[in-house]
């Protein structure tokens, strides 16, 4: 194929080797798709090697694109300074579509070049070439180059400027980012990162040029397809249209399509939010809380669109305090899990089942296992081994927020079975966070991540002296375990790597700290006459493409 | 108060007590709003005392299959975004209510009580501090003082309570001492200086029963403003945490739905509502007849 | 009379006083740390102990109260030995703390912990601004240098030239805590009484210009809800107590019990219910996408009028009745009535000033009651005012939000219950003549 | 004089009022007929409740929402008033008939300037011009005497005294020329001399402007001064009717007559007369008498009166009488009730030798008040009671008489410890007693008691009767523990109570048996000293009567010391040994009650008997009237504090310039009697007595 030479040359080695799989129906067309882009590949080129028409376009082909129109979300709008330093994900949603990233990772979990032109990785996966892309302009005129993004690296790596980037690129340090020329970055990391461009999709590395100051709301500088109006904190924040953006729509003339965005606060509650939705006052409402879903589902003229993601909750013990430092006693309590029920009373059944693994199936790199029953009998059996003949009592705490105390409230129900006599703890978030690593039965919410092995990272590892990390909360730190995370953390097959995630898997279900009972969905909720609208799994807002349907 | 009289109840004061006791209900009943309003209280508080037999459900228990369902044979009131049984929710709420408003109106009484009888007694400098004071806490505007007071100590039943105890004590410490400024130029009270009584004596025997008519029909109406603030905390999410039955909570979480199920709303809204009425017109009437009466 | 007003200015002077000293122990002596708060779920206890000493939390709670109501710039420009002014630098700039050189160059350092240096800031009067590497260290007897500068997010810091660990503390996962490095840290305040109130913790930035918005919309609220329930409540009061015992009075007065019942998110909630769910006829959120929206549609305030109005007017009624009451009962009207005056002329020149007396006190002071009504009716209706903003920043423990708002609130009340004072002189005169 | 046959201006004819309440209608006045001529005044007089007011109001259908007419007919020169429409009435209000109140500071607008409130009277009911309405009522105000009417009218009432509201008030109620002017107890809440000014106002208006007049009033003595005609009133019914003089001559009521002999008068003491309570209650207006309504309470009662209503009679020419028996009534008019014979007070109770019990130094109480300036100034005092000395001898009444503001219940409360003393000393049976009641010790206390003046609130309204008369037993532990009951009984037996009272409380006690049970509880302890504050002011007659005689008796059984207040200078002489007359703060004159009643007078004391109304109208008294007003105790006038007012200046040279420099010396007409004046003391006994009273009608010492 005449695309597949002409970009043989300079892909990635595995990228053919890959296609075998794919062809073979090793892998699916996602995953083909996903690790494509991840070795440099443009999406449309991946799309292209295995033969696909890209889906957007074929879908958007049915419908001409119509200019203009206002879109108002309902959002919190609160602070933003520094974007490398954004907290918040709603500010980042709000400059995002001021600024952009460096790469996209889109609505299916594949990540692909965007600012970026390409990116290229060695074979040790330990040192990565961006190249920009050419022509693309700053909304204050100026050319994006390399010093920009050189610049942009610099404040995420910077301590004083305090970007959760600083320990997500933990890898990287300021001094090893090479200025190739005036379109090409290259990386030197310390150790192998195959997370790389996922990384560079966090939500606070949007791409200010070189100039920037540290105000966002006082220098709205940056790529993207709107640029900021009127930023009026704690109450509204309005973008308009930019005339000169560097990508094109389907008509020819440069993207955006909507004329105008506005978030508006309508305070904590999210009540005045639905009610806004339904009067039309507001034609979106920004990542949706389950009640929001539940309550605009059927909402005539609603449309109501869901995402998968890696999002869970952690039903976590810690190993090394009584009873749960005997793993008997885990399994037990594992095994008094009704998931499917759990899932249904917590997030009404809007996302999918979990076997106690990190590994989501939205993950790359998942390995698929059988859901595990709920077995109040096997609990109570290994309770009894474990030297509980007459059940267990024990507290679980947790926060007063989103589902947990309804997973709490589930566990109690359905553990009683199974022996274990539960107490629950439900204390107020900010009460929860003095103690959330410290109570020997808690349930923790752990966000999304585009590649399961991100997590254990965090979770289950120990320091160079054997200390468990500070969010390890279970102190479960399994040698064999952290043996392999770490072989797969250098490994880029996907397919090696999903062996040893299968492994890992298993040490997790068996022996881990952790009940993973479900991951679950994120939706989207916007106002049917707005078109190109999806569901992301991070909950970023893309409007660049987004058009209102004209009654 | 007894155990400054210690041994001064005589038998033959018994049967008067009752009998006023009795006196000062009949009263109620003479006055047809307040008939009215007790009727509605009493219904509330056996409501609230037969809670596990009335209620049909566990307000706790969920039920995945009926999420926010109306009036069905099962589900008198319909369920909730959680599938609970409304009704029973209400029928729990009614306990947490009725025991935390009367409660915080009883810590304000005593502590209002204590500190507007010492002001309103020995005057002076004691009175300008206290009443300062208290002054200061009164300029706040009710909902705000909860706000902070909440957003420091965290929501709970139990701050919950201190938070309105704490807001309703300047109120009825201003009352006792406006009485009691009154009742201190009452002759009987000079009558027990010339006997050279104790203050404390004085405070709490001669003047403490005098007030108490006043205080009484006072808190009656704090009560329903308790009930309001114990609401409004619950609507604004700093009341009782979830899953308690909380009718201010109820209101808050059935009011995102009211475009799934309209009435889920009504019934929290009804119930708050009456019991709020009924306690006006039950102190309504009562501060009517006893008006009348003296 | 002037005395009565001076006394009582001066009384809310002394209200005042205690509220800030009431508001400032609530918020700031509450259990649970704040910076541990702000931080989050997963910052490490030496991120915390940095931001509690860069808040300022180390310091002793007189100093703390004394440096939020008066400031500490004054104070601290011992340390820095230079002025320290909070500015815009530039026009466009959000207002900062500075240093300010004699010739008005405005300067700010900043630690650098990878080379363990110090940077400064300067902004020439020209608006012109460039950062060059500081040399200007200090020398103690023991060699060691130091220097106290201002920090890019308002402290006066003292850093320590290569020292190990020189409390360099790690930047906390998406919060700043401002350029660390140093070893004691200060942070500036111009102090409530001097007009600022402080950073907001939430926004990060001065809570004086978001009050001042979200005040200009709740008084607005306040004020068409105040036009609109003053009449009705006092023509139904003063009918009521007219008529008293009739037929028309007690429905006025059942009306006015109920009402007054109900609270605000209920009867709000049952508006939305019944007005923009079943009839459809309003919208159920105030949704402001601009300034001015309100006056483009003001059916996006009808809604929170409307709630706040049937809350109060039922109360102000019943005190108005009551007021009409008693006075056409006092003597003097008898000797009116007894003088052969028509009943129109009793009623408007003798009765009505005596009657209105009482509740004008009493509604100046309900106008607490009328903020309360104005947080759950923002709350309900997601209307960007003061009280929606209190409530937010009271979820959120933005400990400056609470106490600014507070005291302009408490300020706002007492000043009513000032101004009630002031008519009740004019309208009362045995007080205007004493 | 006017001739028999002239048209009455108001002519009632068997009136009956009824008010609606909840346990059905209520007759507040049944058959009530008279009539007043113009020119002349007709005086209404009855204890409390008896309907009085009703019978005004009702003239002019100003009865209420439940009140109403329910019998009887109202001519107004001529023409019937009760089917009037409300429209027809309201153009005679303020006109034809006006009115003038009880309290004038009640019954004017606070929040309008009097000049307003006057001149609206004649803008409605004569359609004037403001300026021209505010023009008569400025020579209105110049004729009731009103200093500096133009200034007055811009103010508001409480800038003004009593005194000159109330002229304000008449002088609005004559500003239309009424025919008929219906007076209120014009005069009750104004001090005696202030009261004696608007009752000579009264009298010479009404010769001016021919005004018939109807006058209400309790007291006695200010009806029999007032009135050319006196009806009396009693539970609703008029139940006598005469012309002034041949009602106090001949009463031919019993209850007419009972009233009379249950007031004291200027001229007796409690050694020459005896007074005669009227004995029960009044009856409820729910549960009245079958027959006479006078019936139980009456001591001439016979069979017959109980069987029928008893109509109004007319016995003599022009005098009528509600009873079957009216002409024998005056044959019994000197016997005594069954239940007062024991009180009987011949000879002076016996005395230790040992000197007063009580002795008042030079004594000073001054309350500091807030400064006038915001900062700084200086400190300024009310000077209640300044410079007082007296002495109270055991066994003995003193009594301690003055105006309002004289600082006679500050003196009191001072004795007893209530009141900080400021200066001088008291000394109690030889000890001191400057201290404040809690630094007092527990014998101390207990020796000490005091008697209120308000019935109402002498007692804790939510204790038992019992209860409260047992506290000083057990707190001073005056019997055993287990025999408190049995002594609280004694108490209330001696009290004329009965042991039924023990578990009452006081809303079930009438005013009289309140203010019982308070003098029980104050001799409860077998206190030496008692002091009673006013304790019969806020009674009715017949009330005070049964009071004044119980705590006679109980000085004459334990021999009591008692210092006794009261505004009333008949009851004073009546009740007291020793007088102390008081004038802003300091004793005027102080000496035995006889000495203090005949020359040499001090000039207030003279003043003060000249104003006292008699209930006797042919008793003379001599027309002394002061002028002003009591100047405040914050600032009182230098020297002598009576100069701004003292008639009798004029006596000594220069106009009495000495008696604003210098305080007036003590001269001693006897050892016992000290007056307090510049005049001379020989000037002073050369004064007449002012009040001079034939030793006839129905008293008989």
């Amino acid at each position: 194929m005449h695309i597949l030479k002409r970009t043989k040359s300079n892909v990635h080695p595995y990228v053919p080797e890959l296609q075998d799989l794919y062809q073979q129906g090793r892998v699916s067309r996602r995953e083909f798709l996903r690790l494509a882009t991840l070795l440099g590949v443009s999406l449309a080129g991946a799309e292209a090697l295995i033969g696909v028409a890209p889906a957007a376009a074929s879908a958007r082909a049915r419908q001409a694109v119509v200019r203009g129109g206002t879109m108002t979300i309902a959002t919190r709008v609160q602070r933003v300074d520094h974007p490398a330093r954004f907290s918040w994900i709603e500010a980042a949603n709000q400059f995002r579509q001021v600024c952009e990233y460096l790469v996209r990772t889109d609505w299916d979990n594949i990540t692909e070049p965007w600012l970026l032109e390409k990116w290229e990785a060695n074979e040790t996966v330990d040192e990565w070439t961006l190249f920009l892309r050419a022509g693309i302009k700053f909304n204050d005129g100026t050319d994006l180059t390399a010093d920009d993004v050189i610049f942009n690296f610099e404040q995420w790596l910077d301590p004083d400027i305090g970007s959760s980037m600083l320990g997500l690129m933990s890898y990287l340090k300021p001094e090893n980012i090479e200025k190739v020329d005036d379109l090409t970055v290259k990386l030197h990391l310390d150790t192998p990162q195959i997370g790389v461009p996922e990384h560079l999709f966090h939500y606070p590395a949007l791409i200010v040029p070189k100039t920037f100051e540290g105000d966002l709301v006082r220098q709205p500088v940056g790529t993207g397809p709107f640029m900021l109006e009127d930023y009026v904190e704690t109450e509204r924040a309005t973008f308009v249209r930019r005339e000169d953006h560097w990508r094109m729509g389907e008509d020819g003339s440069p993207l955006p399509y909507l004329d105008r965005l506005v978030f508006v606060d309508l305070g904590e509650d999210t009540a005045a939010q639905i009610a806004a939705l339904q009067g039309g006052q507001v034609d979106n409402i920004y990542n949706p809380s389950i009640d929001v879903w539940q309550a605009v589902k059927e909402m005539p003229g609603v449309a109501v669109y869901s995402a998968n993601t890696a999002q869970t909750f952690h039903i976590r013990m810690r190993v090394d305090q009584p009873p749960f430092d005997n793993v008997k006693v885990r399994q037990a309590l594992k095994k008094c899990i009704d998931r499917q029920k759990m899932l249904d009373l917590a997030w009404f059944g809007e996302g999918v089942l979990g076997h106690d693994s990190v590994f989501a199936p939205v993950h790359p790199e998942y390995c698929e296992k059988e859901i595990p029953a709920y077995d109040p009998e096997g609990a109570k059996a290994l309770l009894a081994e474990a030297g509980y003949p007459d059940g267990l009592e024990v507290e679980l705490s947790t926060q007063q927020a989103r589902a947990e105390p309804a997973m709490a409230q589930s566990l109690q129900e359905t553990a009683a079975a199974g022996g274990f006599n539960i107490k629950l703890n439900i204390l107020p978030s900010a009460q929860y966070w003095d103690i959330w690593t410290e109570v020997p039965l808690g349930i923790t919410i752990w966000a999304h991540r585009p590649l399961g092995i991100m997590i254990p990272a965090l979770a289950f590892t120990a320091d160079e002296n054997g200390v468990p990390g500070a969010w390890n909360e279970t102190r479960w730190v399994d040698e064999e375990y952290v043996t392999l995370l770490r072989q797969a953390e250098s490994t880029l097959d996907v397919e090696k790597r999903r062996e040893i995630a299968c492994m890992m898997e298993d040490i997790e279900a068996e022996r881990g700290s952790c009940a993973i009972p479900f991951f679950t969905s994120v939706w989207y909720v916007c106002h049917e006459r707005f078109k190109g609208v999806r569901a992301h799994p991070t909950n970023y807002d893309l409007f660049d493409e987004v058009w209102e349907e004209k009654a | 108060m007894s155990a400054l009289s210690g041994g001064t109840k005589t038998a033959e004061k018994r049967p008067s007590r009752l009998r006023r006791l009795w006196g000062g209900f009949s009263i109620i009943l003479e006055s047809r709003v307040g008939t009215i309003g007790l009727c509605i209280i009493v219904f509330w508080v056996l409501v609230a005392i037969f809670a596990p037999l009335l209620a049909p459900r566990d307000p706790l228990s969920q039920d995945s299959d009926a999420i926010n369902k109306g009036s069905s044979e099962q589900y008198l009131l319909g369920t909730d975004q959680l599938g609970r049984d409304i009704l029973s929710r209400l029928i729990f709420g009614t306990r947490t209510i009725l025991v935390l408003a009367p409660l915080s109106v009883l810590a304000s009484v005593t502590v209002g009580t204590i500190l507007g009888l010492t002001a309103g007694y020995f005057g002076g400098l004691v009175d300008e501090v206290v009443m300062r004071l208290l002054d200061a806490i009164m300029a706040f505007p009710t909902i705000l003082l909860y706000l902070i007071i909440i957003a420091a100590i965290g929501p709970s039943a139990v701050n919950v309570v201190i938070a309105i105890t704490f807001v309703g004590t300047p109120g009825i410490a201003r009352l006792v001492r406006s009485l009691t400024l009154d009742i201190r130029t009452r002759d009987y009270i000079r009558a027990a200086q010339t006997r050279g009584e104790h203050p404390l004596y004085i405070m709490f025997v001669e003047i403490l029963p005098n007030v108490r008519g006043p205080l009484i029909i006072d808190a009656l109406l704090r009560v329903g403003y308790a009930i309001f603030a114990i609401g409004t905390l619950g609507f604004l999410g700093l009341g009782l945490p979830p899953p308690t039955p909380d009718w201010g909570g109820m209101v808050a979480e059935a009011r995102k739905f009211i475009w799934t199920a309209p009435l889920n709303v009504l019934w929290p809204i009804l119930a708050i509502t009456s019991l709020v009425v009924g306690l006006n017109l039950f102190a309504d009437g009562l501060r009517e007849e006893t008006t009348r009466y003296q | 009379m002037f005395r009565f007003i001076l006394r009582r200015l001066g009384f809310m002077l002394l209200t005042m006083f205690l509220v800030s000293v009431v508001i400032f122990l609530v918020s700031e002596v509450a259990p649970g740390d704040v910076a541990r708060h702000i931080l989050g779920q997963f910052a490490t206890d030496d991120q915390v102990k940095l931001l509690r000493q860069q808040m300022g939390l180390e310091q002793p709670l007189y100093v703390r109260y004394f440096d939020w109501l008066v400031g500490n710039e004054w104070r601290l420009r011992n340390k820095v030995d230079m002025p320290l002014v909070y500015t815009k630098a530039r026009p466009k700039d959000e207002i900062q703390w500075w240093a300010e050189e004699s010739d008005g160059t405005l300067v700010q350092w900043k630690y650098k912990t990878s080379s363990g240096s110090l940077e400064q800031i300067r902004i020439a009067p020209d608006d012109s601004r460039e950062v060059v590497d500081f040399e200007g260290w200090k020398t103690r007897d023991d060699g060691s240098q130091y220097f106290w500068g201002v920090d890019t997010a308002g402290h006066v810091v003292l850093w320590v030239k290569n020292v190990e660990g020189a409390g360099s503390g790690p930047a906390a996962a998406g919060r700043s805590l401002g350029t660390s490095g140093g070893q004691e840290y200060y942070p500036l305040k111009k102090g409530l009484l001097r007009g600022d109130p402080g950073i907001s913790l939430r926004t990060n930035r001065p809570v004086g210009p978001t009050l001042a918005r979200r005040l200009r919309n709740s008084f607005s609220l306040a004020l068409i809800a105040f036009l609109l329930i003053m009449p009705i409540a006092l023509a139904l009061g003063i009918l009521a107590g007219l008529r008293e015992g009739s037929a028309l009075d007690r429905s006025i007065s059942l009306f006015s019990l109920i009402t007054t019942s109900v609270p605000e998110f209920a009867s709000g909630v049952f508006l939305i219910l019944v007005l923009s769910f079943w009839l459809d006829l309003l919208p159920g959120a105030s949704v402001f996408v601009d300034d001015t929206a309100p006056l483009q549609q003001p059916k996006l305030i009808i809604l929170p009028v409307l709630t706040l109005t049937l809350a109060e007017v039922g109360y102000v009624a019943r005190m108005t009745r009551a007021s009409m009451v008693e006075v056409m009962n006092a003597p003097y009207i008898r000797t009116a009535i007894l003088k052969g005056l028509p009943y129109r002329r009793i009623v408007f020149r003798h009765a009505l000033r005596n009657a209105l007396m009482a509740p004008i006190t009493v509604i100046m002071l309900h106008v607490n009651w009328l903020v309360g009504g104005i947080v759950v009716v923002e709350a309900v209706f997601g209307y960007p005012g003061l009280g929606l903003y209190m409530l937010d920043s009271a979820l959120f423990k933005d400990v400056n939000a609470i106490e600014a708002g507070a005291m302009v609130m408490v300020a706002l009340a007492v000043g009513t219950q000032l101004i009630a004072d002031i008519i009740y002189t004019f309208l009362n005169p045995r007080i205007r003549f004493t | 004089m006017r001739g028999p046959r002239e048209v009455p201006i108001l002519q009632i004819e068997q009136l009956a009022v009824a008010y609606a309440t909840r346990h059905g209608d209520v007759a507040a006045v049944r058959d009530v007929s008279f009539e007043i001529h113009r020119a002349q005044t007709f005086g209404i007089v009855g204890e409390s409740g008896c309907g009085k007011s009703t019978v005004a109001f009702g003239m002019v259908n100003f009865l209420g929402r439940n009140g109403r007419i329910t019998g009887g007919r109202i001519l107004f020169q001529g023409q019937d008033l009760v089917k009037r429409s409300e429209l027809e009435l309201r153009k005679l209000r303020g006109d034809r008939i006006a009115m003038v109140y009880q309290d004038p500071m009640q019954a004017l607008n606070p929040a309008m300037t009097l000049g307003d409130q006057m001149a609206e009277v004649l803008i409605v009911h004569r359609s004037m011009k403001r300026s021209a309405a505010m023009e008569r009522c400025k020579q209105m105000l110049e004729r009731v005497y009103m200093p500096d009417p133009a200034s007055v009218m811009r103010r508001y009432p409480h800038q003004i005294s009593g005194g000159q509201q109330q002229r304000i008030v008449i002088a609005m109620a004559l500003l239309n020329d009424p025919a008929l002017l219906i007076m209120d107890e014009p005069t009750t809440a104004l001090d005696v001399t202030v009261e004696a000014a608007v009752l000579d106002l009264i009298n010479d208006l009404q010769n001016e402007f021919d005004t018939a007049i109807m006058y209400i009033s309790h007291n006695l003595g200010v009806i029999a001064r007032v009135s050319d005609e006196i009806g009396v009133m009693y539970a609703g019914e008029m139940v006598e009717r005469a012309d002034v003089k041949d009602i106090f001559a001949r009463p031919s009521h019993p209850y007419t007559l009972g009233l009379l002999r249950c007031i004291p008068r200027l001229d007796t003491t409690k050694r020459s007369t005896t007074l005669q309570p009227i004995r029960g209650r009044v009856p409820s207006p729910t549960a009245l008498p079958p027959g006479c309504i006078f019936e139980p309470r009456c001591p001439f009662a016979r069979p017959a009166c109980s069987h029928q209503p008893i109509p109004m009679r007319e016995i003599q020419p022009g005098h009528w009488a509600r009873c079957l028996y009216a002409e024998e009534i005056l044959e019994h008019k000197d016997d005594l009730s069954d239940d007062m014979v024991n009180i009987i007070i011949g000879v002076a109770p016996k005395t230790d030798n040992g000197g007063p019990i009580l002795r008042v130094k030079e004594a000073k109480t001054y309350y500091p008040v807030a400064s006038k300036q915001i900062i700084g100034g200086q400190k300024q005092y009310v000077k209640a009671v300044d410079n007082v000395s007296m002495e109270a001898m055991p066994g003995r009444t003193l009594g301690i008489v003055g105006e309002s503001g004289c600082g006679k219940s500050t003196l009191v409360k001072t004795i007893i410890g209530l009141e900080k003393l400021s200066g001088g000393e008291i000394e109690f049976m030889g000890m001191d007693i400057s201290t404040p009641v809690s630094k007092r010790s527990e014998a101390l206390i207990k020796d000490l008691q005091m008697v209120f003046q308000n019935p109402d609130s002498t007692l804790n309204p939510s204790f038992s009767v019992g209860y409260q008369i047992a506290r000083p037993l057990r707190r001073f532990k005056t019997v055993p523990r287990n025999q408190v009951r049995d002594e609280v009984i004694r108490l209330l037996n001696m009290m004329r109570l009965g042991e039924n009272y023990y578990g009452r409380l006081p809303r079930q006690l009438s005013g009289g048996e309140k203010q019982r049970v308070a003098i029980a509880r104050a001799i409860a302890a077998q206190p030496k000293l008692v002091l009673c504050d006013e304790p019969v002011s806020a009674l009715d007659v017949s009330v005070q009567a049964a009071v004044l005689n119980l705590l006679l008796e109980i000085q004459q059984q334990l021999g009591t010391t008692m210092v006794f207040i009261a505004h009333d200078l008949s009851v004073v002489r009546f009740f007291c040994d020793h007088l102390a007359v008081m004038y802003l703060g300091q004793i005027a004159e102080i000496g035995p009650a006889e000495a203090i009643y005949l020359p040499p007078y001090h000039p207030y004391t003279e003043a003060l008997l000249s104003a006292v109304p008699i209930p006797d109208p042919s008793a003379e008294q001599k027309h002394i009237r002061l002028g002003g007003s009591v100047p405040s105790a914050l600032n009182p006038p230098t020297g002598c504090r009576f100069h701004t007012r003292c008639p009798r200046r004029a006596m000594l040279p220069d106009g009495g310039a000495i008696c604003e420099r210098e305080d007036p010396p003590a001269q001693f007409d006897t050892d016992q009697h000290r007056i307090y004046c510049h005049i001379p003391l020989e000037e002073l006994r050369k004064m007449e007595a002012v009040v001079t009273i034939e030793k006839e009608g129905p008293h008989v010492g």
